[in-house]
């Protein structure tokens, strides 16, 4: 399996590499990824159906338990084979739908990476692989959606889908670790054979894990990024947005939805709630688009819904019919999407109220496209109709509430089915501009890629055996049960078909009545624009997200060099005394000092204090150097000739240099500009707080120090009697050796910032 | 082998030495940056391997014995993070010759570069609380004048606001050092990890938070942060993409190596998680709110190393651990991110957002080189930033830390949505016209920085281990005083 | 305009200077027994610098020490690091120091200490910083005042 | 330790403080100035001993001042030094370059902080 998905990431990488001479046929070596995992899917289809999964197991990160872990069951197969068989029909697609350039080439390469990200997110047995893979997905569909990169509106549903789904998927992550922490493994076979129960975390954990299933799949109330990546190219589209990525989620709750719902007795609630409240909206708001595409799209919003209901429920049956559906809407799903695709791509619009004469014009296309919104509608006969028999038997069985909710969901598809049709190949809307498309030739993928997929819907509808065993082992592999449901083309008089039939003709009837129908949706849709919607709440989030950024920075990033170092300065007086006090700390004075010290201390705290209050720069000038030649004298108090000695030299050239500066600088200084209270306040604090910390430390203070070694090593061992120099030259060389690092970086950085403009003052005159 | 220790750090000083003197010969004073910057690089992974295969290397210098003279230290910890450091330091000086060689506006920048390397080594390297004082005072003076390379009067504000913040934060290490030194009579980091537990509880834990302000100022965490985005954007490329990458994680590294060693606790600190999430929060809206790539990118620099401190708090082998592999990765990520920065502004002369437009499609190299580092920066896998954040979310939900792992999740969705903005800025939109075109030499640095990055992820596991095995010296301090003293 | 120092003021400084810079020998060769030292010497050295520059400007500096700054640090930067370096080829550790005890005729024992290399280095390197900084900030930034 | 000499280092370290919380850099290193001399003698405070110089014969046991301290000053002050000459180079040059040596506030942040109402070409980008 590992080796399935880097071909894929090779076959991207060799695009990326040789955009020029693949150029032409980039979608053609794009193919050979989902061509090679159908080939693995015939190689090991019937050993991993008869029950012998497929397993691999790489090691990333031992100690974090990061395993890429791959068990390919009859659950994985059926996804692979959906990924991979609508996959391969649609790069084909892409290669007449795409004229070479090497923005298509990019587009092929990520194509790609997305097939393989979403072949290793199928396989993976290992809840973190299964992130990785998801994330991956989440990545590449942000770069696909944002294909035509100078339309705005490309750019913002791009990254309105990466920050729903990204984030869901961040949110999912913590819900993994938290549910392999329950279950003490991260392999879903573990944790679905075995799943962890009694434990409050593990609501937490279910929870956060359905967030990302629903982010994923589009279901309310984060059901709005997919009608934005609309924006993609269309095969893009019909591969991620309607077959695959979005089914993600679909795959996730069906494969821990038996362990959820054994887990938490909310998660069968929600997931009904949820998936009901989605396929209905999604239906709802399908009727009112003009755009097909997006029509399309809110459709799938609604069949997601339905997916996600039937196969998070935990149930057999549902679980059953759910994957029949899946398959189904797959496949026809696509078809509508590519049929999209080319006529877009004939006539140049997508607007149904543009589009006329297309039954004449573009006949192959049209009888492509009703097989597949046949089956969409569920018309006996097509696959849609036995996916959805399984599923009406199953949810019969439960509730007559679910059925009756799906049932009013069914009855819009196929309202929605008929505006589609209608509106693609009908006459126009009177007093629009009309758009008729030309004719495709047979040879051209954009007919024969979705005319093959619909051939498979039908195909599959009449002869339903052909996926059965698929089905049947992949909701065994889930539910534990074998033969949860029936999938035939004909299943005789039962109740659920009752209810089909009920939703199929109040379904015809909307269609018939379409007028009236897209009267009322324009009146209530009037009404609905002034409720909230998860899209004016996604719309008005960013703006506000970044007015809160701005406020919230702008208040301590406020540019102002004082404001800062006031509030570092106050950060390191509250800290230390605070965390100290908690220990309650003992205050010892010590002996005031000899008379000397006090005049001294006397003369410095004069010239320091005088400071701030004199604007003459050198009056300050002779005043700094009073501090420093007090304090030179000071050190001689202490014992410390070396120091004075180097204080006087030092300050010295301090206020030389000092001097040389300020003589170019106006004579006084200006008024500080900065309040003068608040300063004084912080200044206060800083001086209390070296007073009283130093008496603290003082209390504290060690009778030993390292220095009894120095002194006595100083002359027997070093041959120094000048210890502070031996320190410097011998013992502490080191710090030395640094320090005159620093004063050459020091001075050549001084000279650096003086000397050009010297220079450019004399070449000046 | 010993030798090698103050060598990493008296090399570059040594080069620095012959790069002045050699004057205006540029190609001399290339040949001298590239030895002495590739002989530390080869010593860390010599000091690395030796500490891995159990011999960890200690030098007294002068060959005065521990605590009455200076000592050297490259255990695992200190060599892991030498080795990225080193390694970044040379990709850069590469992409720097390729920059700024043409017009070499500052004859003394590789003597700069070379102080900086020697600062970086030593404060790395030091086992002595003044010698590191000495080298930060090395690594922030080479920054001092680094930032200056360039002197417009935009570079002079960044220069001056930076240098008075580190000069206050100096001010305070040296108070720092001075209690310190009264209350335990030494200057050893090993002495002072046994003394310190035996000094008054209240003075200990005054110091331990005046030396997490102290280099808290440093690494620029929560609510210490406002200098770095305001000084770190101005400089030159390669400048700015140094500082980005070692600076702020060296300021890290020490926030580490105190809190493990002086300051030991076993519970995970409360203190220290609140400062990680609002470091990370704070950092990553600031980066929202801008639009020129660096200034994001700096906000960035801030939010992620409340990742790094995430994992300090927990204070526990696995949260160490992660915060270890977690500095590693960053010093390669965000050293390549700013020079994937420098690229476009060498093209395009600016890094604003609205004035630069479809980069994608005219230099999709550039994207190439961007697009994995954006991606590791926000932890999306497979790329690095994701095992590192997967070790912080696993160590956080074992320690039933929820709302920290919140808190970082949330922050690296913020994270995500900043690098689509330069993504959606830069490299998507209507194609602008370049000034100018990145050369080989500095497109071929950026891609090996990359290409470290891809490595961290590819090598996660052998990595991760080793970051554990550094993890587990730490969180026990007295493997580090038993090595300097010897076994009491 | 600045009125130029006299010559005989600039002579006399001149002539003042070389005993400080003897002075400042002394420290550094002292230092290791009584206060002094590397730093102390350079610094005093960097004071005759100013002395010299008080008498005629950074033009006269240049002409009484005509060697570069970066040169003096240089040296001093390669002198003392290796210095560290030489201890290492005995077998010593980096920056160890040996001591000899020479006896030169007239002047006695005397013990030559090799960490005093390493202060020579230091002293170099304080002169050549001061000489750059007095160098820089000591000229005329003024473009009128530039003389010609 | 010596009370008056704490009380000093205090003071330094307040009107250091007081000076360097204002835009004017050539105040600002005064101000700098004067808290590394607290700093320095607050290193100087942490020293133990008596009043004599450092300066032995080699007799066992000497008393004089802790040595240590001393030398960590001697660092700091000419690390101080180089770097306060830097800084005067750096309050030169901005005065050349703009004719003040205020350290003014950083004008992007300005912009953020003040920027009520967005660019709405931003907010389009972002929510369209």
């Amino acid at each position: 399996m590992a080796l399935v998905v880097l071909i894929h990431l090779a076959v991207a990488g060799i695009l990326v590499l040789f955009r020029r001479p693949l150029g032409r046929w980039a979608f053609v070596v794009g193919a050979l990824g989902p061509a090679s995992t159908l080939l693995w899917a015939a190689l090991n289809g019937s050993r991993v159906l008869s029950g012998d999964p497929a397993t691999e197991s790489f090691t990333w990160v031992a100690s974090l338990d990061l395993t890429i872990a791959f068990r390919v069951d009859a659950y994985s197969l059926l996804f692979l084979l959906v990924v991979a068989g609508i996959g391969l029909p649609i790069f084909l697609y892409s290669q007449s739908y795409f004229s070479p350039s090497s923005r298509a080439t990019n587009f092929a390469a990520t194509m790609t990476l997305f097939a393989g990200s979403m072949v290793g997110l199928v396989a993976a047995d290992h809840l973190l692989a299964l992130f990785v893979f998801w994330e991956l997905t989440t990545i590449t569909s942000y770069l696909l959606i944002g294909y035509y990169d100078q339309k705005a509106e490309a750019r913002s549903a791009a990254l309105h889908a990466a920050l729903v789904t990204g984030g869901g998927g961040l949110a999912m992550l913590g819900g993994i670790v938290l549910l392999a922490g329950e279950a003490g493994t991260y392999l879903i076979s573990e944790i679905t054979a075995n799943p962890p129960v009694g434990s409050n975390v593990l609501t937490v954990a279910w929870a956060l894990i359905l967030l990302g299933a629903v982010t994923k799949s589009a279901q309310f109330p984060f059901h709005a990024w997919l009608p934005g990546a609309m924006a993609a190219p269309t095969p893009a589209s019909a591969f991620l947005h309607s077959a695959t990525m979005v089914k993600a989620g679909i795959f996730l709750v069906g494969r821990l939805g038996f362990a959820g719902v054994a887990a938490a007795d909310w998660w069968q609630p929600a997931v009904f709630t949820i998936g009901f409240i989605t396929m209905v909206l999604g239906g709802w708001r399908a009727l009112r688009q003009y755009d097909l595409k997006l029509l399309l799209a809110f459709g799938t919003v609604s069949q997601l819904g339905f997916m996600f209901l039937l196969l998070g429920s935990g149930i057999p049956a549902l679980a059953f019919g759910g994957l029949a559906i899946l398959v189904g809407h797959a496949l026809f799903k696509a078809t509508l999407f590519l049929s999209v695709g080319a006529i877009d791509h004939e006539t140049g619009t997508r607007d149904l109220r543009r589009l006329s004469g297309l039954r004449r014009s573009m006949p192959r296309l049209f009888w492509v496209t009703t097989a597949a919104a046949l089956s969409m509608t569920a018309m006996p006969l097509t696959l849609g109709f036995a996916a959805k028999e399984a599923a009406f038997d199953g949810l019969l069985a439960e509730s007559v509430w679910l059925i009756a909710a799906a049932a009013t969901a069914s009855t819009l598809t196929v309202a929605y089915t008929a505006r589609f049709m209608f509106g693609a190949f009908g006459p126009a809307v009177p007093g629009t501009e009309p758009a008729t498309g030309k004719r495709l030739a047979s040879r051209s993928a954009l007919l024969w890629a979705p005319a093959l997929l619909a051939v498979m819907s039908v195909g599959i509808g009449l002869l339903p055996t052909l996926v059965l065993p698929i089905v049947n082992g992949a909701a065994k592999v889930v539910s534990g049960v074998a033969k949860a449901g029936k999938l035939v083309i004909w299943p005789g008089f039962v109740p659920a078909l009752a209810w089909s039939l009920a939703s199929l003709t109040a379904g015809l009837l909307l269609a018939w009545r379409r007028q009236l129908v897209d009267r009322t949706t324009e009146a209530v849709g009037r009404v609905a624009e002034r409720l909230p919607s998860a899209d004016t709440a996604y719309r008005r989030s960013i703006p506000a997200l970044l007015r809160f950024a701005d406020r919230s920075s702008g208040l301590l990033q406020n540019g102002s060099l004082p404001a800062y170092i006031a509030i570092i300065l106050m950060v390191a007086v509250t800290a230390p005394t605070v965390a100290a006090i908690g220990e309650s700390p003992v205050l010892v004075t010590p002996p005031g000092g000899s008379m000397l010290e006090w005049i001294l201390g006397a003369l410095i705290v004069g010239f320091a204090v005088a400071l701030p209050f004199v604007r003459r720069r050198f009056a300050v000038v002779i005043l700094l150097g009073g501090v420093g030649y007090g304090i030179a004298a000071l050190y001689s108090v202490f014992g410390g000739p070396d120091l004075t000695l180097t204080q006087l030299l030092v300050e010295t050239l301090a206020v030389a240099l000092f001097a040389f500066v300020l003589r170019h600088l106006p004579a006084t200084f200006s008024r500080p500009a900065t309040a003068r209270l608040p300063r004084l306040a912080v200044a206060l604090a800083v001086g209390a707080f070296v007073f009283f910390a130093g008496l603290v430390v003082n209390g504290a203070r060690s009778s030993e120090t390292i220095s009894d070694t120095l002194v006595a090593d100083s002359v027997p061992e070093a041959a120094g009697s000048n210890v502070v120099n031996v320190i410097l030259v011998d013992f502490r060389a080191f710090d030395t050796l640094g320090e005159i690092t620093v004063l050459v970086a020091a001075a050549l950085g001084a000279a650096g910032l003086v000397i050009p403009v010297i220079r450019d003052a004399r070449s000046r005159t | 082998m010993t030798w090698l220790l103050p060598a990493v750090v008296a090399v570059p000083v040594l080069g620095a030495g012959l790069s002045v003197l050699v004057g205006r010969r540029l190609i001399l004073q290339r040949v001298i940056s590239l030895a002495a910057v590739g002989f530390v690089a080869v010593a860390a992974i010599a000091l690395l391997v030796s500490a891995d295969s159990g011999t960890t290397q200690v030098a007294q210098v002068g060959g005065w014995a521990a605590p009455a003279g200076i000592t050297l230290v490259a255990d695992r910890f200190a060599a892991i993070i030498l080795t990225s450091s080193a390694v970044i330091l040379l990709a850069v000086l590469v992409y720097a010759m390729a920059q700024l060689g043409r017009d070499a506006v500052d004859w003394w920048f590789h003597a700069k570069y070379l102080v900086l390397t020697a600062g970086v080594a030593l404060s790395l390297v030091t086992g002595d609380l003044f010698n590191l004082f000495v080298g930060f005072e090395i690594m922030l003076t080479a920054s001092y004048v680094l930032l200056t390379v360039k002197t417009g009067p935009d570079e002079v504000r960044a220069t001056m606001s930076y240098v008075v913040i580190n000069l206050v934060a100096s001010a305070l290490f040296l108070m720092a050092i001075a209690f310190v030194y009264t209350t335990t009579g030494t200057l050893n980091l090993a002495d002072l990890s046994r003394k310190m537990a035996e000094i008054d509880p209240a003075v200990r834990a005054g110091l331990s938070m005046l030396t997490l302000v102290v280099f808290g100022i440093k690494a620029a965490i929560f609510p210490l942060f406002m200098w770095l985005p305001d000084s770190y954007p101005t400089a030159p490329t390669p400048v700015t993409a140094i500082f980005a990458g070692l600076l702020t994680k060296v300021g890290a590294f020490v926030i580490i190596r105190m809190q493990t060693l002086l300051f030991a606790q076993d519970e995970p600190s409360t203190l220290l998680l609140f400062v990680a999430g609002a470091t990370m929060v704070v950092g990553v809206l600031g980066a929202i709110a801008q639009n020129d790539v660096k200034r994001i990118l700096s906000f960035h620099i801030v939010s992620q190393i409340g990742y790094m401190i995430m994992g300090l708090g927990f204070l526990s082998i696995a949260g160490l651990a992660a915060a270890i592999l977690f500095i590693t990765h960053q010093i390669i990520v965000k050293t390549g991110l700013f020079l994937v920065g420098g690229l476009v502004e060498a093209e395009h002369g600016t890094g604003a957002l609205d004035r630069i437009g479809g980069v994608l499609h005219r230099r999709p190299v550039i994207a190439a080189l961007f697009l994995p580092l954006a991606l590791s920066l926000a932890g999306l896998p497979p790329f690095s930033g994701f095992v590192a954040k997967l070790a912080l979310i696993q160590e956080g939900l074992a320690l039933d830390r929820g709302v920290i792992v919140a808190v970082s999740l949330a922050a690296s969705l913020l994270t995500l949505f900043s690098m689509t903005k330069i993504w959606g800025g830069v490299f998507w939109g209507r194609e602008t016209e370049a000034e100018g075109t990145a050369g080989a030499g500095m497109v071929g640095a950026t891609a090996v920085v990359v290409a470290l990055s891809i490595g961290v992820a590819l090598f996660a596991g052998p990595l991760m281990a080793l970051a554990e095995r550094a993890a587990v010296d730490l969180v026990d301090p007295t493997v580090y005083a038993d090595l300097v003293l010897g076994v009491r | 305009m600045k009125t130029r120092p006299s010559a005989i003021l600039e002579a006399g400084v001149i002539a003042v200077s070389g005993p400080v810079l003897v002075f400042s020998a002394y420290l550094l060769f002292a230092g290791h027994n009584q206060p002094g030292g590397g730093f102390a010497g350079g610094l005093v050295a960097g004071v005759a610098v100013l002395l010299v520059w008080a008498a005629g400007g950074t033009d006269t500096v240049r002409k009484v020490l005509p060697v570069r700054s970066t040169v003096l640090m240089g040296v001093g930067l390669l002198v003392a690091a290796g210095t560290g370096f030489a201890a290492l080829l005995p077998g010593l550790a980096f920056l160890e120091s040996g001591y000899a005890e020479l006896s030169i005729p007239l002047v006695g024992d005397v013990k030559i200490v090799s960490a005093l290399f390493f202060d020579i280095g230091v002293y170099l390197v304080v002169i050549g910083m001061v000489l750059a900084l007095v160098r820089a900030l000591g000229e005329d930034a003024t473009a009128e005042e530039v003389p010609q | 330790m010596s009370l008056i000499t704490l009380a000093v280092a205090a003071t330094l370290f307040a009107v250091g403080t007081y000076l360097i919380l204002q835009r004017m850099l050539s105040r600002i290193i005064i101000g700098l100035g004067l808290m590394s001399h607290g700093a320095n003698l607050l290193i100087m405070l942490s020293g133990t001993g008596p009043a004599t110089p450092p300066i032995v014969d080699g007799s066992p046991s000497p008393v004089v001042a802790d040595p240590l301290p001393q030398a960590m000053v001697l660092t700091a002050i000419v690390i101080t030094f180089g770097i306060t000459a830097f800084l005067l180079a750096l309050a030169l040059r901005s005065y050349l370059l703009t004719g003040s040596d205020a350290v003014e506030d950083d004008l992007e942040d300005k912009r953020i902080a003040h920027s009520h109402d967005r660019s709405s070409m931003d907010v389009q980008e972002m929510s369209e």
